[in-house]
């Protein structure tokens, strides 16, 4: 079977179930592939670890990957399975901030490693300085949970729907006394887990063959884990996910951002993306070719 | 056991950590009682005093746990789960502690070979010792991601060091985690093992010399022998060292199993109790190498002829 | 005829290039020692003893002057094995038992076996320690570790030895029994030692030349042959001739201690 | 004696040098600014000339400058070779740098047997003789990444990160500002000092010492770094929950030599004080401070570079969005891996600073002790 | 009239607690020390010298028998400061310059500047060691770090003087000198002093009272009083008189002795 290596943005959870469970389904193995998952940390930079060669494919945010792109990383976005994002910032609804008005002068915990971008591009339209102060909103590089919010030593953090929010509710939060600020409701989202590929790689049919059957076997994984999100939730619990009730939920959660189930770029979506990282300096000069949708095309037939 | 054991150390250790285990106690109420107020004004509920330390010592995500759940916790994950089970310390602390042992490893023949290259060469001795020192200022430990992520990948991938080592994925996993403890423990030997074989005292090498001694018979009849004190001191702080390599190389780099990924997953979910069953294991962990280390170093000592203290 | 030379040094000189400049331990020595002779060096401290045996055995470079041993210069007569050395402390090996420390030079120089352990049991006897193979130095007195590193200089086929106050840290009673016993030796064995000691009367019981040393710079002021007879009772130390030898070695130290104290 | 010296790093340089020119050429074919052949030519005369001249029967110093000038001349030329022609490097130019590194070799080995008269001399080849080893380190780093087309992701050169590092003044230095100055320099300090004290404290008081040593020695050898998530949580983001892990971090290793160094006064010195009826805090004061003073400096010096490492890695576990731990993990996430270097070069230039400096004040402090003595 | 006791020792024994057994150190020991007396121990390696000096200076609590320090308990007269001691080794602190080292008691005992300085003049003359005082003790040889040990226990006023084997370290002349003036000084001060030596000689030089004693239990075996003239030249030495007290004590010592080597 060929070989292919698939790193992962993040700790095995719910948030990837579809590729576990197209792999414990045997998908992958139908069009004939041994697909190696390899889950990823805090600081995991997949775009580092296909840069080096130890991954064939890599899930990652679009954010990341058109930064790594002008780095000298030629990453093409080959599927996007997350057709919505599940980034939110939520507050205290006994804290001071109830609207996008009262941010200034206010602390906000922002998860960093290449996740920071929605917010900047958010701040940005908001025209909000991130360096602090009275006119301004001081940021706080964000751990892994929700303590910040519970001890108050930010009066809002950033939580993805299908994870950190659920903590929070677990925390002993009523969702009605937390303010969310949902970046897709916003329409401030920016691209989340999409698939990626080397361009130089992608020259080659006999890999890209490969990718497309690696794609199609994917969003079948997809397909049946929206479908049967508590089975599930198990083979992620069987891969080494954490705390099994989280992972049931999560895989609801993420049945949401999923879509159509095509795994097709929308272009709209990817320009706006592309915008706010030029708008924001964040790169430097519109990227070109960073997305293709030959794959998705030919895994649809 | 003679009498002075109990009187001096038994009595006086056992206080001590009674009365730790007392200020935890203490600390435990403390620190868990604002989010306990929080929550009972939420839930509109006014508990005694007593009943609200007792639920401050009950929580299932305390800010500081106390002990005994802690201890309950420990108890649950290495006797109750099978050894294999992924929720089972004893496996964690397995997986932690091989990829310690192999950093360890590698770490003592590193720093031994440097030891022996400074000892016996002046240039390596001036150019190559400043650089040592400098060596263990860098925060390896910050950057032990990057590194870990980029040995596997050299490991893994398509090169000619991974050809020659050909190892698996699993292997290449543990190697690239052992890098940091290596490179945390390789130091304290090398400096140990170079205050070692330079411990023989004049007048005993100038008695190798009256014998016309090979140069390779002062090593292994002098300076050997006098350096395996230092050597068993050294070894001591290095497999410390290496430990926390191994625990830290595991921490963000997407590793499944040992204690820094159950530190680190407790920390994502703020399983404050597994956090610190992690640490207690991580604890254990390090005071049964330290014994067995001092240990050899009793067994090595008395066989060499050292006096009972 | 007289009998050949073993150590023979011309002119000898040796200066010392310490931190704060140079220090001159031996200058102009000249001595020849014959084979049979037992020389003993006496002197004030730092005037050069352990230097000059140090010369001797190839530890330490003359500055100029000539020196041969057995006719050879010193470092090939180290090379061949020619002499024993008896440090001032017994510097035995911590982590290895009595036997094993004795047995060391022979390891070095490759002995066999049998002949090591026949060696071994021959020196332990020599310096009564037998019994005592198979403790560790520590668990020995003071004196006995000394007499341990002596028989470790004994064990291997030497004719010459090179002892550095060999009994300083023993007591008088031990002191006298050694001394006994080397006196011993050296008659059987017709070994030539070089003997350095504070002590008059031993360098007065012991030797067939006293060599007196005067420091600043270190060099020899008086050489004094004795005229003992060679059979040494312990009470030959009261008779009139044994005390006249004395006497003319302190007059000869006190010289050259001059003025310093 | 006019016959030649030859050394097996001038012999092997001249071999590296012969097959270099078997497997010509220095750059791979198709390289946008290729060896004019004038520059190709020149290295290879000046790195056997330098080679053969170090075999010539002359004064020590003067073979070290031929080499000195050889090696570092034309790994120079090599190097300044390779700007435009990053990744074409081939197996004669490595062949050809490695003969460089030997020449280099052999000027550090000519250099380490000289014994120069003057303190200033001695002082200068203390310096030059870890300078030529380090620069070397660089010089083979910048043609590995630059030569070979490591990608810059993944390894950057060594020139890049110095660029990036003069770029970056400002930022470097508020990380430096938040990191050192206030979580490493407030918590070492702190941490040594309650150290110390409870170290006389338990030297006072029998009880205590025997309980809190078995505890601390054991302590001391603990995974501490694991409690920064928890420090985190406790004292919030900025840099006291940082403070707090260097506190703990340095605590332990103090308390565990101080103790040591205090017990260290040998029994007749102790005695001595007995003789006199000194008082306990005379005794404290004029004996067992002073014979501790050794240990004391001891763990000043680990937990220099304890103190460090606990800062940066506690600020993994959430900070204010400055700091040099911050700042590496952020970067590595945008792929601007010159900045992490850099960020490690500055830990390592402050490491080393911090370590030199407490060296330093030991030397003036312990002045006595025999391991400071005896150089 | 007999002068006052100074150290008064009855039925004294002591038993030290080693890990291998109880060690009989001292054994029934009967002493009557006089003000003014200079008394040497003498006595094998082990035989209890150093734990007898100890007990008078409290750093060694006897297990039986009774003790007095100028009728003070031996606890009560080192708070009152009533001796100075000195150890087999230097103890000098490194970190101290030899004026410092000397200035060390004076400091604790609260001596006042002028005094102080003046004192450790003196001192330092006594032991001839003036133009060393800004030196560190590794700077000096052995023999002088043992005289500026001496020195420091000299610098303040203590009637009774405990020195313990101080000039084993010395050469014969150095030690000779130095036991002239360690005479003049008890001649001048009327001090009382203990003193342990392994040397015959000296024990007979210097002492007005010579305890023999032998170990294992570590008891007194003979007590010497001394026929020597209070006037002492050196050459005392070579009289008959001299070596017959020497005699007997190199008797007392071979009994005590036995068969051990
Ligand atoms: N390695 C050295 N460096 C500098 N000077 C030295 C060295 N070794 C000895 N000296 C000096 O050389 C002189 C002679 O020293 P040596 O050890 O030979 O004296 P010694 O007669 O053996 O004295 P002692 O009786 O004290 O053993 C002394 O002044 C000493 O300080
Ligand atoms: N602290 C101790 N614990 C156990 N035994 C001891 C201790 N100190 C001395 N001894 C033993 O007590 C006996 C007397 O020792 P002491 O030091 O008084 O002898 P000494 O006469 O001074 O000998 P030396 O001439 O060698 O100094 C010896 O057998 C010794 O081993
Ligand atoms: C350091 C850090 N970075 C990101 C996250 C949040 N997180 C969890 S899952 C996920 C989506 C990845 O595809 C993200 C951003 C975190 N908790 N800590
Ligand atoms: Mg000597
Ligand atoms: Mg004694």
């Amino acid at each position: 079977a060929d070989k292919v290596v698939l790193q992962l943005k993040w700790v095995t959870q719910g948030q990837f179930g579809g590729y576990y469970v197209a792999k414990d389904k045997g998908f992958y193995k139908e069009e004939g592939l041994d697909v190696d998952i390899k889950p990823g940390g805090p600081d995991i930079a997949p775009e580092q670890v296909i840069a080096g060669g130890g991954a064939d494919v890599i899930v990652d945010w679009m954010g990341g990957a058109l930064v790594a792109r002008e780095k000298g990383v030629p990453l093409v976005n080959i599927a996007q399975p997350y057709q919505k994002s599940g980034l939110e910032m939520i507050c205290r609804k006994d804290g001071p901030v109830k609207t996008e008005a009262d941010f200034k002068g206010h602390t906000l915990g922002v998860w960093f490693f290449g996740n920071e971008y929605p917010f900047f591009a958010w701040m940005n339209k908001l025209g909000l300085s991130t360096e602090g102060g009275p006119n301004g909103v001081t940021v706080l590089k964000q751990s892994f949970d929700v303590q910040p919010l519970v001890q108050k030593q930010a009066d809002c953090i950033s939580v993805m729907t299908y994870n950190e929010y659920w903590q929070a509710i677990d925390a002993g939060f009523k969702p009605e006394e937390l303010t969310v600020f949902n970046y897709t409701a916003m329409g401030n989202d920016l691209l989340e887990d999409g698939l990626y590929a080397m361009e130089d790689k992608l020259k080659d049919p006999a890999f890209k063959e490969k990718m497309v059957k690696f794609v199609r076997a994917s969003m079948k994984g997809w397909k049946y884990a929206t479908e049967n999100p508590d089975e599930a939730a198990e083979i992620v619990m069987d891969n080494g996910g954490q705390d099994e009730n989280h992972q049931k939920r999560m895989m609801g959660e993420v049945a949401k951002l999923v879509g159509d189930g095509s795994g097709k770029l929308d272009e709209a979506l990817y320009a706006r993306t592309a915008k706010a990282l030029l708008d924001q300096k964040i790169i430097s000069k519109e990227p070109s070719g960073a997305w293709t949708h030959d794959i998705t095309d030919a895994a649809s037939k | 056991m003679k009498p002075d054991t109990l009187k001096n150390k038994i009595i006086p250790v056992t206080t001590i950590l009674l009365a730790l285990v007392a200020i935890w106690y203490v600390a435990a109420v403390l620190m868990n009682a604002p989010f306990q107020r929080d929550r009972d004004s939420r839930a509109g509920v006014t508990p005694t005093t007593f009943e609200f330390i007792g639920k401050t010592l009950a929580q299932p995500k305390p800010i500081l746990p106390a002990p005994h759940q802690v201890a309950q916790n420990v108890y649950e994950n290495t006797v109750l789960r099978s050894l294999s089970s992924n929720r089972s310390l004893v496996y964690h602390s397995w997986v932690t502690l091989s990829s310690t042992l192999l950093g360890f490893g590698f770490g003592m023949l590193l720093g031994i070979l440097l030891a022996v290259l400074i000892v016996h060469n002046r240039a390596m001795d001036r150019s190559l010792m400043p650089w040592l020192v400098a060596s263990q200022t860098i925060p390896i430990l910050a950057i032990a991601p990057m590194i870990v992520i980029i040995s596997y990948n050299v490991l893994t991938g398509d090169n000619a060091l991974a050809h020659l080592l050909n190892l698996d994925s699993d292997a290449s996993r543990l190697v690239s985690k052992a890098l940091i403890s290596t490179y945390l423990s390789f130091f304290p030997v090398a400096v140990g093992m170079v205050k070692g074989l330079r411990s023989p005292e004049i007048m005993h090498l100038d008695l190798m010399r009256t014998y016309y001694a090979s140069p390779m018979q002062t090593f292994w009849k002098l300076r050997v022998p006098a350096s395996i004190p230092f050597l068993f001191t050294s070894m001591k702080v290095a497999i410390a060292a290496s430990l926390v390599g191994a625990i830290v190389g595991e921490l963000p780099t997407g590793a499944t199993a040992g204690i820094g990924s159950k530190l680190l997953a407790g920390s994502y979910y703020s399983q404050t109790i597994d956090i610190w069953a992690a640490l207690v294991a991580g604890s254990l962990l390090a005071g049964i190498l330290v014994s067995i280390v001092g240990l050899a170093a009793k067994i090595v000592d008395s066989a060499m002829g050292g006096r009972p203290a | 005829m007289q009998a050949p030379s073993v150590v023979s040094a011309k002119d000898l000189c040796l200066t010392y290039q310490a931190n704060d400049g140079p220090v001159r331990a031996l200058s102009d020595v000249n001595l020849d020692v014959r084979k049979g002779d037992f020389v003993s060096f006496i002197g004030p401290s730092g005037c050069g003893k352990t230097t000059f045996l140090r010369v001797i055995a190839d530890l330490e470079k003359s500055t100029s002057g000539e020196i041969s041993i057995n006719g050879m210069t010193p470092e090939e007569a180290r090379k061949a094995r020619a002499y024993g050395y008896v440090f001032q402390a017994p510097a035995l090996y911590p982590w290895r038992t009595i036997e094993n420390n004795i047995a060391l030079p022979l390891e070095i120089m490759g002995y066999s076996g049998a002949d090591r352990t026949r060696r071994i049991a021959e020196a332990l006897d020599l310096v009564s320690l037998t019994g005592f193979e198979k403790k560790f130095p520590w668990q020995l007195s003071g004196g006995m570790q000394q007499r341990a590193s002596i028989a470790r200089a004994l064990a291997f086929d030497a004719d010459l030895l090179l002892m550095d106050e060999p009994f300083g840290a023993l007591d008088e009673i031990v002191r006298d029994h050694l001394n006994e016993e080397l006196l011993k030796l050296w008659a059987r064995t017709n070994k030539t030692i070089c003997f350095v000691t504070h002590s008059i009367p031993e360098a007065v019981y012991l030797s067939t030349k006293i060599v007196v040393m005067s420091p600043r710079p270190g060099r020899v002021t008086d050489v004094i042959d004795s005229t003992l007879p060679a059979e040494r009772p312990l009470d030959i130390r009261d008779t009139p001739e044994f005390l006249e030898i004395a006497h003319r070695v302190r007059e000869g130290l006190r010289t050259g201690h001059s003025h310093e104290v | 004696m006019r016959h030649l010296t030859f050394s097996w790093q001038g012999v092997t340089a001249l071999l590296l040098c012969l097959a270099a020119l078997v497997t010509l050429p220095l750059l791979a074919e198709g390289a946008a600014r290729p060896f004019t052949d004038g520059t190709g030519t020149l290295v290879f005369i000046i790195v056997i000339a330098a080679a053969l001249l170090s075999f010539a029967p002359q004064p020590p110093a003067y073979r070290a400058t031929v080499l000195f000038i050889g090696a570092h001349g034309a790994a120079w030329m090599l190097l300044s070779a390779l700007s435009g022609n990053e990744g074409m490097a081939t197996r004669a130019f490595f062949l050809l740098l490695f003969a460089c590194w030997l020449l280099a070799w052999r000027c550090v080995t000519e250099l380490s047997n000289q014994q120069p008269a003057t303190a200033l001399g001695k002082s200068t080849l203390q310096l030059l003789i870890p300078a030529i080893f380090g620069a070397w380190i660089l010089i083979l780093w910048e043609a590995a990444t630059r030569g070979a087309g490591i990608p810059f992701i993944i390894l950057p050169p060594p020139s890049a990160i110095g660029a990036r590092i003069m770029a970056s003044l400002p930022i470097l230095g508020d990380d430096v500002k938040q990191t050192i100055f206030k979580a490493v320099l407030i918590g070492y300090i702190v941490g040594c000092l309650s150290g110390f004290l409870v170290a006389v404290l338990a030297d006072r008081v029998a009880f205590l010492r025997r309980g809190l040593l078995p505890i601390g020695n054991m302590v001391s050898a603990l995974p501490i770094i694991g409690i920064a998530p928890v420090m985190v949580m406790w004292f919030g983001f900025d840099w006291p929950s940082k403070a707090a892990v260097v506190i703990i971090m340095t605590f332990f290793p103090m308390l565990v030599n101080t103790v040591a160094g205090l017990a260290a006064s040998g029994s007749m010195e102790r005695d001595l004080m007995r003789t006199y009826a000194s008082s306990d805090w005379q005794t404290l004061l004029k004996l067992k401070l002073p014979a501790a003073m050794p240990f004391i400096f001891n763990a000043l010096k680990i937990n220099s570079t304890l103190a460090l490492i606990g800062a940066i890695v506690a600020e993994f576990f959430g900070t204010p969005i400055v700091g040099m731990g911050f700042r590496i993990s952020t970067e590595i996430g945008r792929m601007n891996v010159d900045m992490v270097w850099a960020e490690i070069a500055v830990a390592a230039l402050a490491g080393s600073i911090f370590y030199g400096v407490i060296a330093l004040t030991e030397r003036a402090v312990t002045f006595w002790h025999p391991s400071i003595r005896g150089g």
